[in-house]
């Protein structure tokens, strides 16, 4: 829906943003959370008055979680935008990217992919973490807990997951942990009972499991009845009522990371929870629950292209661009810093170790602290 | 009893059955005769009720049943379950009055239709009619791949219904000779209308009739 | 006459249109003309040969990753897109030569398990760049001229579907054409007359695989970029549907088929991100509003756009009632 | 010019067809009668290929085909006119006739798609051919007609043309003419009379003992899948074997 | 030899889940000779209406039999649309069922949302012989056995199950015979819809269910039903336990990233065998 907002009188066009997401298709749950949480961020900036005196408009398209269909969606609105605000399948983000990059059109992609930022290109940023920094994040937490061998399950059919697995095993020797069970599975696999049996005949002290979507739940909801007794970590995908409700009591004492932005409440007063609850309040007002991952990733997408438009004090293409290059924003993923060999911006210390307690996350004794550390050098 | 009134069937814009007007009395039992493409597979069709007429009426008193041109099996199940099915509008399930008519049949009784011989094929489609106890009984070919033995005693079987329990048939069949011996009267069909009708025994020695369906290679 | 003229004047708004269209709208008119080509070839198949595909979807894809691949390794890309409808072709003979041993349904689940086993292999193996499939690939060019922006893929797009529709036209009209159409009724009948049905199946398996692959050769060359999620079985799907609502059996009722479904998807997917629309306006548009046309196309036009509306103008209409199987 | 020695083939167990030898030679026309069932389609069945044969030889024309594809067979000359009728739906009586002479043309998908001369020369020639064929069985007023719509008995004049587009050497014939009436019968056997003048060997089963006596120079019973007689049409009517289990008292 | 017998188990408890899928597809196309490629939708119904019901506070049992009653309204409801009109050719309603499949999407979306559900189910696992298995699975195991009793026994040997049969085996003959093969064929697409219902109910608990869930259920239950010829209950039953064995010990075995190769592979194989056998003119004759 367009802004509103402004008084009327500005004789000024308004600003306008292209967001592409999968609005049908198999990624419609991911797409309509990002686009509920940009269309709350134009909301909230007109509300200010608009960016430049002038007020901010979306113009949405449906990419149908279909690479060619985002071609499509680019081309019929690229004449009129001035900044997009990317795909979260990654396939159509990739698709994008190109004809984005040639155009010199700044984009901020909601798709996690490595691959768009290695090697970097001017106009393609990313917002969500990339699963590498959840895979370091895990490592961290793992050498402070002190365990040595683990086990990875991890979905052969999801870039997310795949490259989070990578990044594991590339890393682990760092932190002194060994990988003693490294298994693949697929989106579609339905019975984990091999993979718990192949973990109970291990030494592996703890199972991290990549994945996202419904194996989360289902995988999880096994482990329980397995009885396996070995520790299950869950990555951010997880973090989210999608994956608490079905669970219900079952999820007590599980292990999930997550992006700051769902542990605000926890967190130290300050920038990055004042940033927080700028979202998650009026989200949950209006939609009823708290704002999930994507959610968040479309919303800090908003806030650095308009922080960038602010900064650049205009609409050129290239200055936003050049804006964005030497962003430093908090939004309720973290801290930002995109700079001109880092088009990804976030670091491993903005994502969260938490337990599950009472149906809610609860930062980990040891990622509360570090996270509280990580806020308040941020200021 | 049959009654058809000025009856009217066309496919699309193709018209099949052209004003007709034909009846055949209760427990009569009559012969329709006509080239190929006369029409006589699509009055038996709406007798059954399976086609529409466009115009016109056709009426018929008690159950009917049709023995189909081609047979019309169903392929997939059992020659029992295919007589049984028979009996779908009758009640009638225990196929072993077919059985004594066409012992053949007993000792197919498991076998799949659709891979049935011609023939044997035909004695289903036969048995399966009989199940349903008809009032009326429309033949589209009675002898179509018969052997000589298994025709005279289905003509005989049929002889007997008509005259012992007042069966009404309407007998479509290719072999004139054969419908002349078992029926009284005929009609003769020619592109959806009605040329000529009339008692057999007169019919067989009118040239026209004589030299299109009963001349030729029958010696 | 009329047949010639109306031919004459297709042509004419053919050639004419890529210069007319402006760039929102020329990548709606490429994919189309590329659904068209690979429905040309299920409408050849289902139409025509009788025999079901599901998984034409992955023709197209093995046409993508060969014009890709070679590109990628310095190929030149016409090479790469002559390569691609070849290499489909012969992957259809590799393959066909077990799966069209099944018929009916059977071989319509072979070639959907054929489609997800080789997507899910493309998104596994390292040379198709796995699940991130291939990106950066150069645009099409032949000696030192490049293919310069939409227009030309459209140029190139619906060369294709003539050259399609001519061939296919050819060889349907001729001795192949009837064999395949006479095995589609029966293959004993078939080979009675001294057709070797089985291997008129494989090479019209192999020419309506030629098809998708040359679609998939240019699809690469136009994005630039092909990965396992450009393929989806649901395209497979989508592909009978428009070869079924253009009207099986005719070369122009699965280009009329394939552009009638991409535009009202189309369509349905503009109106749905007009200003103001509610947040469930694109599942209602594209599904709700796009199944029930697609149910009612079905219904009331079962032999497809294409032979209703030369129906209606030859007046020539009919109504099989009782039809004994 | 056929030669069957020992044929068998069997269904779950039961054989259709029990170690059948018959001959035919060249020119002849060799009726084949017996009950329902009788395994007399099985047996065409064996002979062009479209059954595999459990035991036994066929040759033909002095070559073994007895391994040999069903378009193989029908390639070398033989031609069988199905006891169901199976014409080609969809396509026109005309097509129908053309599609038999596939064994006898040449241009496939290549010179089809790239309109060869040769293509062209070879379809005048089939259409011309085709046409001839319908002729001959009265189907000339029907050829523009979809196949599919014809009465049951033209379907099967319409499968005896396309039989003939192939220009065989044997032919054989399941029940031609059921569901033809006596003056099409009368038509009927003056064409296999034609045949055989123009020197067509011929195979024909038929019910319609009358119609085999009048054109078999020689007739094989079978009953139970196995031949029980084998001899002249008179011999063959007098046999008591034959009275008993196939032409009853009717005759 | 114990993790032998998990993977088997659990393999087996899987492959029942598919058959499920699958039973309704036989018990549709065995009537009408449709491919219903909304069964996975009536699965998907029931999950949804489930979950919803049970979150309204409705108890177990209820919630479930109304989920099931609403697939197989559902299923009739589709069996309208695809049969319904008199002339509509099985490839006719086959599109017609995928229309009616995606149409089921945009009321899905309206009435729950886009966001997967789930619902509780048998919390816990059981020992059997040594291996360990999902009580939910248990459960599964034992309706689906019950079910493809019922249903064999229902088509093979009632009278009622052998009309059903002949409207698909040859339509026209069965309107000769005096069967109503518009209203089997409806009565087939309702037992369609409540064997997809029983499916879903029993799946939601195992894996949350969404819209788009359809075509994941509707591939493995489509896979099965055809090794079945779409018509064998029994077979179908084999084919779905072959599928999902397969699965399970590829996962057991190393090969987790390939059980759907494994497994469809496998399929492909067997059935490629099998065609083999069979001679031509056979399958022709009618
Ligand atoms: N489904 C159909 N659609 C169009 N025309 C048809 C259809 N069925 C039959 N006809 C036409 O209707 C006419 C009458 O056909 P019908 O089958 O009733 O003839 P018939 O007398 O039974 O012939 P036969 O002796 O060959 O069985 C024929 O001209 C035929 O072509
Ligand atoms: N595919 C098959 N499967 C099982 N049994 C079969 C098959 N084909 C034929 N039979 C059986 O083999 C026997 C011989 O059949 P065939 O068709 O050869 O008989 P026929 O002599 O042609 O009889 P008719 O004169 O009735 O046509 C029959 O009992 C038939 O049921
Ligand atoms: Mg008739
Ligand atoms: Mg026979």
């Amino acid at each position: 829906g367009s802004g509103g907002g402004g008084d009327g009188s500005s004789a000024q066009d308004p600003i306008k943003v292209g967001l592409i997401v999968s609005l049908t298709g198999n990624y419609t749950p991911l797409g309509s959370e990002d686009k509920k949480a940009v269309e709350l961020a134009v909301e909230q900036v007109n509300a200010q008055g608009g960016l430049l005196g002038r007020t901010v408009e979306l113009v949405t398209r449906d990419d149908k979680t279909a690479p060619d269909q985002g071609i499509v969606a680019y081309n019929q609105i690229k004449g009129e935008i001035d900044a997009l605000i990317g795909p979260v399948f990654s396939n159509s983000a990739l698709a994008v990217e190109p004809l984005a990059q040639r155009d010199k059109m700044p984009y901020l992609s909601l798709a996690p992919t490595q691959e768009q930022v290695d090697p970097v290109k001017p106009y393609i940023f990313v917002t969500p973490a990339l699963s590498s920094m959840y895979a370091e994040r895990y490592l961290q937490y793992i050498q402070a807990e002190g365990i040595k061998t683990v086990a990875v399950a991890w979905d052969s059919k999801s870039a997310y997951s795949v490259s989070g697995h990578e990044a594991m095993v590339e890393l682990a020797p760092r932190y002194g942990v060994t990988i003693a069970v490294d298994e693949s599975y697929e989106t579609t696999t339905s019975d984990f009972s091999p993979l718990f049996q192949h973990v109970r005949d291990s030494p592996a002290e703890a199972l991290v499991f990549w994945g996202s979507g419904a194996p989360g739940v289902t995988a999880a909801k096994q482990y329980v009845s397995s009885g396996l007794k070995t520790p299950l970590f869950l990555t951010g995908s997880q973090a989210s009522k999608l994956w608490l409700e079905p669970m219900g009591d079952a999820a007590e004492g599980m292990i999930v990371q997550s992006a700051i932005g769902v542990v605000g409440e926890h967190l130290p007063d300050g920038k990055q929870k004042q940033v927080i609850d700028q979202m998650a309040t009026p989200y949950e007002q209006k939609h009823g629950y708290p704002p999930p991952q994507f959610a968040q990733d479309g919303y800090s997408a908003s806030l650095l292209l308009f922080e960038a438009i602010r900064k650049a004090n205009s609409t050129d293409k290239t200055k936003i661009q050049q804006a964005l290059e030497k962003m430093e924003l908090i939004t309720p993923n973290g801290l930002f810093r995109y700079s001109p060999t880092d088009h990804s911006g976030l670091s491993p210390e903005y994502i969260s170790v938490n337990t599950v307690k009472d149906g809610q996350f609860v930062p980990t004794e040891w990622a509360e602290e570090q996270l509280a550390k990580t806020v308040t050098a941020a200021g | 009893m049959i009654d058809v009134k000025d009856l009217v069937v066309s496919y699309g814009t193709a018209t099949a059955l052209d004003h007709l007007t034909l009846t055949v009395g209760r427990g009569e039992m009559v012969a329709l005769l006509g080239p190929n493409g006369a029409g006589k597979s699509t009055l038996a069709n709406t007798l059954a009720g399976l086609l529409k007429p466009t115009s016109g009426t056709v009426r018929s008193d008690g159950r009917v049943a049709l023995i189909p041109e081609g047979r019309q099996l169903f392929p997939d199940l059992s020659v029992a379950d295919n007589l049984a099915l028979g009996g779908w509008r009758s009640g009638q399930r225990d196929p072993s009055l077919v059985y004594d008519l066409l012992p053949r049949l007993a000792e197919l009784a498991g076998r799949r239709a659709g891979v049935l011989s011609g023939g044997e094929q035909q004695m289903v489609a036969f048995g399966r009619a009989m199940m349903s106890r008809p009032d009326v009984l429309v033949v589209d070919e009675l002898s179509l791949g018969l052997a000589p033995t298994v025709t005279a005693d289905l003509a005989a079987h049929l002889t007997a219904l008509n005259s012992e329990q007042g069966l009404t048939v309407l007998l479509i069949e290719q072999n004139a000779r054969l419908a002349f011996e078992l029926c009284r009267r005929a009609y003769v069909l020619e592109s959806g209308r009605l040329v000529t009708e009339g008692e057999c025994a007169v019919l067989a020695d009118d040239p026209r009739v004589a030299s299109a369906y009963l001349g030729g290679a029958i010696t | 006459m009329i047949r010639l003229v109306a031919g004459l004047l297709i042509a004419a708004v053919t050639l004419a249109l890529p210069s007319v269209l402006d760039e929102s709208a020329l990548p709606v008119y490429i994919l189309l003309g590329l659904a068209a080509m690979v429905t040309v070839g299920v409408s050849l198949l289902m139409g025509y040969a009788g025999q079901v595909s599901l998984g034409q979807g992955a023709f197209y894809a093995i046409g993508a990753y060969t014009a890709a691949l070679l590109a990628l390794n310095g190929v030149p890309p016409l090479a790469g897109l002559i390569a691609a409808p070849v290499v489909a072709a012969l992957s259809a003979l590799v393959i066909g030569t077990p799966l069209l041993r099944l018929r009916g349904h059977h071989l319509a689940f072979a070639t959907l398990a054929m489609q997800l086993i080789l997507l899910s292999l493309a998104g596994q193996l390292e040379f198709t760049g796995g699940d991130i499939g291939l990106q950066a690939i150069p645009q099409f060019s032949v000696g030192s001229w490049e293919a310069e922006g939409a227009t030309t893929y459209a140029y190139l797009t619906w060369a294709g579907v003539a050259l399609v529709m001519l061939v296919t036209h050819n060889v349907i009209t001729s001795r192949p054409g009837r064999a395949l159409r006479a095995l589609a009724t029966s293959e004993t009948a078939a080979a009675s007359s001294g057709i070797p049905v089985g291997r008129y199946k494989l090479t019209v398996f192999a020419l309506s695989a030629a098809f998708a692959g040359l679609a998939g050769g240019i699809y690469c060359f136009y994005t630039g970029y092909v990965a396992p999620g450009s393929f989806p079985v649901l395209m497979s799907i989508q592909y009978i549907v428009m070869a079924v609502v253009g009207g099986l059996g005719t070369t122009w009722g699965a280009v009329i088929g394939a552009s009638a479904i991409t535009l009202l998807l189309q369509g349905l997917n503009t109106l749905s991100s007009l200003p103001g629309m509610p947040t469930y306006a694109p599942s209602v548009f594209s599904y709700a509003v796009y199944a029930l046309v697609l149910i009612v196309v079905v219904l009331f036009l079962p032999q497809g756009l294409l032979p209703a509306v030369t129906d209606r103008l030859v007046r020539r209409r009919r109504e099989p009632s009782v039809r004994t199987r | 010019m056929l030669e069957v020695t020992g044929v068998s083939r069997s269904f779950g167990g039961v054989y259709a067809v029990r170690d059948v030898s018959l001959s035919v030679a060249d020119g002849e026309v060799c009726g084949v009668i017996g009950p329902n069932g009788a395994g007399k389609s099985t047996l065409f069945n064996l002979i062009t290929g479209h059954l595999a044969a459990e035991h036994g030889r066929i040759s033909f024309l002095g070559h073994r085909v007895d391994r040999l594809a069903a378009h193989r067979r029908a390639r070398l000359g033989m031609s069988i006119v199905f006891q169901a009728a199976r014409v080609f739906r969809g396509m026109t009586v005309r097509e129908n006739a053309m599609v038999g002479l596939h064994g006898c043309t040449r241009a496939g998908f290549v010179s089809a798609a790239l309109r060869l001369p040769r293509h062209r020369r070879d379809e005048r020639e089939i259409v011309a051919e085709a046409d001839r064929a319908l002729n001959r069985v009265g189907l000339a007023e029907w050829a523009d007609q979809p196949a599919d719509l014809l009465p049951i008995g033209q379907q099967r004049a319409l499968q005896l043309a396309r039989a003939l587009c192939a220009r065989p050497r044997l032919l054989l014939l399941d029940e031609p003419a059921s569901g033809l009436r006596g003056n099409e019968r009368e038509r009927l056997a003056t064409l296999i009379e034609e045949l055989r003048a123009s020197g067509l060997t011929i195979l024909l089963i038929e019910h319609d003992v009358a119609f085999v006596t009048r054109l078999a120079d020689r007739v094989v019973v079978l009953d139970l899948g196995q031949v029980i007689a084998d001899g002249t049409p008179a011999e063959v009517r007098a046999d008591p074997l034959v009275l008993a289990a196939y032409l009853g008292q009717a005759s | 030899m114990s993790a032998f017998l998990t993977y088997l188990l659990n393999g087996l408890a899987v492959g029942c889940a598919i058959a499920l899928i699958a039973s309704g597809l036989v018990a549709i196309h065995r009537v009408t000779g449709v491919v219903n490629f909304a069964q996975g939708t009536f699965a998907v119904v029931a999950g949804l209406c489930t979950s919803s019901l049970l979150g309204l506070g409705f108890p177990h049992g209820l919630s479930e039999l109304a989920a099931v009653l609403a697939a197989a309204v559902a299923g009739l409801l589709t069996g309208l649309a695809a049969i319904g009109k008199r002339g509509t050719t099985p490839l006719s309603a086959l599109i017609v069922t995928l229309g009616v499949g995606v149409l089921a999407y945009a009321v899905e979306i309206v009435l729950w949302g886009d966001q997967p559900r789930s619902a509780p189910g048998l919390a816990g696992s059981m020992i059997v012989a040594g291996a360990r298995i999902q009580t939910q699975h248990l459960l599964v195991i034992g309706v689906t056995t019950a079910t493809f009793v019922l249903l064999a026994l229902f088509f093979g040997r009632t009278y009622l199950g052998k009309a059903l049969t002949a409207c698909a085996s040859n339509p026209y003959a069965a309107r000769v015979v005096g069967i109503d093969v518009r209203k089997m064929g409806l009565l087939a697409f309702a037992l369609g819809g409540l064997l997809g219902g029983i499916a879903g109910v029993l799946v939601t608990p195992l894996r949350p269910i969404s819209f788009d869930t359809d075509v994941t259920l509707i591939v493995n239950g489509f896979a099965a039903a055809v090794f079945g010829a779409l018509t064998r209950p029994v077979v179908t039953l084999i084919g779905a336990l072959l599928l999902g064995v397969a699965e399970t010990m590829a996962a057991g075995y190393g090969y987790g990233s390939h059980q759907l190769e494994v497994a469809l592979g496998l399929m492909l194989v067997v059935m490629i065998v099998q065609a083999g056998r069979r001679s031509v003119i056979s399958l022709e004759s009618t």
